[in-house]
């Protein structure tokens, strides 16, 4: 049965075995540990992400990343530099859709068709079909930390092969790249997985390398409440903790009123730390993501770019340790190296122009944090009852019984009763409960606050908001107002 | 009442705009068979096939829609709904294309009718009540 | 001799009659009186630029302005309404540098030479040789108010013709368009100059007809003390209401530090509503204009973007009236009608999307607040002092001796003996006082701010950091910290 | 001490980066004669006479300075100075256009050295130490 307990090394060396033999990349000999022990450790400090952060967090900055993948090797390789000159402090791998669902084979006709046809025809970079090789192609061939993103149910063997590459970071988690990214996939197996994938960074971590993992902060991107997001984060850190994880990137993902996305990534800070102390894992080393908007882009190439800058002011004032980044092209495809390298160039600019400013201190931050703190307080402890004490188990109750549930998410093991709306103030709070794990006071609160926005809307508390909101922003707007009221404004 | 069937096809998880559509659809007076994300063609044609649906919504955001769409007009007319309505929308190729040249490959695909990304549902409804019927 | 009274009717008559005959186009029959007030009458509401703000002022929003002027006639026309269909809620009509001058036979060249190279050879809209004719094809081509903007220290002729022709709002005054725009125009001639351009203005008020005024906020653009230039917005709208002005508009040039920004336009619209209420000046509309970073940009357009976003926020949170906006070709050169509207759509997306929103209060705010307050109080105090409570001597002395002195301002008649620096956190302070109107304990509080910096930096407080400060935003940075700092970090 | 007259020509006021040139120049050990903003062609010419100068940097940022410009070195050679250094920088021409085109016009004016918008006076610096000797 699932827990959460440490796997012992004779159960990660049975199951790796057979991890490694999901594609015939998993036999290269450079997965042997002893050699990838050995090339990880010949990284400079300055490739390695787990080192870079904590740099960063300790200098008060606020670093970029931003997402690009593409399947042929020298292209990616091309692309990954092209986004370094434009300022990148991390570069990233996303992963193709198909190498997510462990569908190595179609990944690999993929691969063909795209050299055939000098287009991409996968959305992401197929790290496995690529192998140990392929993997530290790019590693070599560019001067700062690469890591993982994909989002993926079952990561175990891309994380042995870019590991053993020398990418020293990994996004993703059990709840995080199940509940996004997957319909059929049982919580179980996900969590199972990556309890894999953590204990082995943690046996990394045991022979002296520190490697970066990250769970995925925004969930859906669509709305999502701080207080859910923030508590699946937590528990992800914990859980990775227990294998052995030291270094940990808790993510969020912009909400849109500044003073809340602010408190968010406050609380995750604090409270990612004092959960982990909780529970007794020591010298962990917290950092903070802030992810620019994850919802539905506007078309216009110069409206997306100020969403851009605007998400970056928001970053930096919040002091997120890393933003991740998005391009001018957001809500068309993916983008030109070209647009993705526009909009790293202008975060980076809004982020190192803010780097001596945060968000002051108000009583109106004080309470939308001390209310965050206290919805993600009462999750953890539903959960944790749930589960008698053991955090997985209670995980995998509390999506089962509604008690944890995400907005918009394609997962049958997510009940989706939950619906978020914007506030008159355009804070996101909740408009239905469904079952999730919250006390009447803190229920209440919330719709005392959709209450006034539907108040000074003159319209009635219903789906029709959340409809609205979903279209927000691509349209301009960041609350949903009815049409009529945006006019007269 | 008419049925449509809606989902989003191959390895696409893409869910918020699907249920923006079921929510748009259903108000609008259809029968929605939505079969959601990660549905390959043939969950499309088997669903159209026990609702005796009058149209297949494809949606594809992920950017593998033009490998994943390949071949559905053929796998309809094998399962004798060979005349149905088929729509795709969403961002249908990878990345930012010319538009017209990619509607040009999906109509050769049998697709009826190819929208370009951010295409509202509220603005394909006119064409769906046209085409369907009122 | 110059006094701060309003012009009779009688005088400004006499004067109008030599004014109108600087140039031909003074002579068209449109600028009787009778025929320009029914024209200004029949003007639809949301053509008038004093209602539209007001409006504005009453629901929170925050509009959007750019710059903009080329010399042909149609071309300027065109570029108008692409500004318009990129969003602009007003228009500007940017003016050449000779009209500026009064140099209309130059500008008469320039309009030529522009027509046979098919390039721009002025860098704006000679709105004086184009005469009421030409002015009133602008007006009349487009759906929104228009405002002259330029820098003319004699802006009589222009101002004539530009209202007689429906453009209810003109920037400018005596100062603000003196001091950053000239160097051997005495005061006392821009002050009385401008004196009549208010008169011109009170006119047409007291025949009903609402016509906005702008002081020129910002200045000289680069590190300029918030109370330097609120002092001269609040001079110059005791300066416009004396002679019957109405419907103010006081601005501000986004200094870099947020909290400093909005603590800036809030006291602006606070200290100028109560200044006019002790000269017992009635029925005002005051409202605020915020402009984009002013001082020099960054050339890489994704970067200026980037600013243009930054400084949209910062307009947003402060809940200013007006923004103008920037091009991302600013540091380069007049931007294309593309470019322009580039940054007009860029612009407008973050206001609207803020427009729920404002920065918190907080203590921090307050006291920065609090700070400028005494600053603006004192620095007025001094003025109305020197001029023996007669504003307007009280300006011209007052600049005599560097007791009100802007810095870096090209005019022989500013003592420019001010030094900006910005302190550890971006703030605007002041490290060479000259003669400035300050009492010594609030020199003592900017002294030790920078001495903070300076210790921070490890170098003596000295002219190398304003030097740094000048250069540090076009690459990249809010405070010029040396070189070895900024890698460090 | 080798003498530079700077100032910034025609009806431009911009006066930021003439007092930054004053300040880097004067510290490079040069006798800098500013005469500042509003300045025209005779202004630099009776300047540098007067002061013996090697160079004349005029600065042009406002966008008139084609017009500003013309005639400029005719006017020194009128004046006995033909052969005096001609720098011209800022930004020079109204709009974004192409320099290398822009440089071409302002090097046929007879300027010596031409420089784009956001150079800084540091990395002219070098130009200067070389035309003018050590
Ligand atoms: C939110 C989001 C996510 C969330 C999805 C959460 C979830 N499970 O739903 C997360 C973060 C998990 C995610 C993951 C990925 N995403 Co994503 N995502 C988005 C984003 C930002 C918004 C999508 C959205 O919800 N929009 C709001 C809804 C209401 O609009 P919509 O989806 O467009 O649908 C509307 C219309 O398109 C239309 N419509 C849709 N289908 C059809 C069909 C017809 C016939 C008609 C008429 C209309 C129609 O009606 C809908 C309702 O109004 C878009 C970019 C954007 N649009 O700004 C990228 C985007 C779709 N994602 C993209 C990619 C590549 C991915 C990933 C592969 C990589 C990654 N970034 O991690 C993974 C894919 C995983 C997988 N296997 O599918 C790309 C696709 C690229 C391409 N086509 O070239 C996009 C375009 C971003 C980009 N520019 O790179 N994503
Ligand atoms: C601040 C500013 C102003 C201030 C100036 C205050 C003052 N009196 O100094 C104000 C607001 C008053 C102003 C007014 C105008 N401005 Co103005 N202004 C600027 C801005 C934003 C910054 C200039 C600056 O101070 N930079 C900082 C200093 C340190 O840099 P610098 O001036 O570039 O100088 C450095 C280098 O260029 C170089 N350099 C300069 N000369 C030379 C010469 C040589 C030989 C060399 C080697 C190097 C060199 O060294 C200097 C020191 O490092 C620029 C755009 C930009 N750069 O971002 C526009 C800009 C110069 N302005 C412009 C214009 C059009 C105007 C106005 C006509 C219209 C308006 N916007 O109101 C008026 C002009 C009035 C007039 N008659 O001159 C345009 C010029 C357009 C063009 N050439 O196509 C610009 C480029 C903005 C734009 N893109 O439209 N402006």
């Amino acid at each position: 049965m699932l827990k959460n307990k440490k796997l012992t090394e004779a159960e990660f060396f049975a199951e790796r075995e057979k991890v490694l033999t999901a594609w015939i990349t998993g036999s290269d000999p450079d997965l042997d540990f002893e050699r990838s022990i050995a090339y990880l450790k010949a990284i400079p400090e300055e490739k390695n992400f787990a080192l870079k952060l904590a740099k960063a967090k300790h200098s008060g900055l606020t670093l970029v990343q931003p997402r690009a993948g593409v399947p042929v090797l020298t292209e990616h390789i091309r692309l990954m530099q092209s986004l370094i000159a434009a300022g990148a402090d991390f570069v990233p791998s996303t992963i193709d859709s198909y190498t997510r669902q462990n569908r190595y084979q179609e990944a690999e006709s993929g691969i063909k068709e795209s050299q055939v046809a000098h287009r991409a025809m996968l959305n992401g970079f197929p790290a496995v079909n690529h192998g140990v090789a392929g993997c530290k192609a790019v590693f070599e061939a560019v001067s700062v930390p690469i890591q993982a993103r994909h989002g993926t149910p079952d990561a175990r063997l891309l994380s042995e092969i870019i590991h053993a590459s020398g990418w020293t970071s990994n996004e993703g988690g059990g709840i995080s790249y199940n509940i996004p990214y997957a319909k059929s996939v049982s919580l179980e197996t996900t969590i199972r997985n990556w309890q894999y994938v953590d204990r082995l960074v943690g046996y990394y971590e045991d022979h002296g390398i520190s490697i970066n993992r990250e769970p995925f902060g925004p969930l859906t991107g669509t709305l999502v409440p701080p207080c859910i997001s923030n508590t699946v984060q937590i528990i992800e850190a914990l859980l990775a903790a227990e294998q052995g994880v030291k270094n940990i990137t808790v993510g969020y993902g912009m909400g849109g009123n500044v003073l809340q996305d602010v408190a968010a990534i406050r609380t995750l800070q604090k409270q990612t730390e004092s959960y982990l102390e909780r529970f007794g894992y020591k010298n962990m080393v917290i950092t903070t993501v802030f992810h620019q908007w994850m919802g539905g882009f506007p078309a216009d190439e110069a409206e997306a770019t100020g969403l851009i800058a605007l998400s970056s002011t928001v970053a930096a004032l919040s002091k997120a340790t890393k933003m991740i980044t998005k391009s001018p092209h957001e809500s068309i495809g993916i983008p030109t190296a070209e647009a993705n390298g526009i909009g790293v160039k202008t975060s980076k600019f809004v982020v190192t122009l803010l780097r001596d400013q945060k968000y002051p201190e108000s009583k109106e931050l004080s309470m939308e944090m001390a209310q965050i703190e206290s919805e993600v307080d009462a999750l953890m402890e539903a959960i944790l009852t749930l589960g008698d004490g053991d955090l997985a188990q209670g995980v995998v109750k509390a999506f089962e019984q509604g008690v944890l549930d995400v907005p918009f998410a394609p997962s049958k093991f997510n009940a989706g009763k939950v619906l978020p709306a914007r506030d008159n103030d355009g804070f996101i709070r909740i408009l239905e409960f469904g079952n999730l794990g919250l006390p009447e006071v803190i229920k209440a609160h919330h719709r005392a606050k959709i209450m006034e926005r539907a108040e000074f809307e003159k319209r009635p508390i219903s789906f029709q908001l959340t409809i609205d909101d979903v279209n927000a922003v691509s349209s301009g707007h960041l609350i949903g107002r009815g049409k009529k009221i945006i006019n007269e404004g | 009442m008419k049925s449509i069937v809606i989902g989003v096809i191959g390895a696409d998880v893409h869910a918020v705009g699907n249920k923006i559509i079921d929510y748009t659809l259903t108000n609008a007076g259809y029968n929605v068979i939505n079969i959601g994300v990660l549905s390959s063609q043939e969950d499309f044609i088997n669903a159209a096939i026990e609702a005796d649906a009058e149209l297949i919504l494809v949606s594809s955001l992920y950017g593998h829609g033009e490998i994943d769409c390949r071949g559905m007009r053929q796998k309809c007319i094998e399962s004798g709904i060979g005349d149905i309505w088929l729509y795709v929308g969403g961002n249908i190729v990878v990345g930012k294309q010319d538009f017209t040249e990619v509607k040009q490959r999906f109509l050769k695909m049998g697709f009826n009718r190819v929208y370009p990304p951010g295409i509202s549902i509220d603005e394909a409804l006119k064409d769906i009540k046209n085409d369907l019927g009122e």
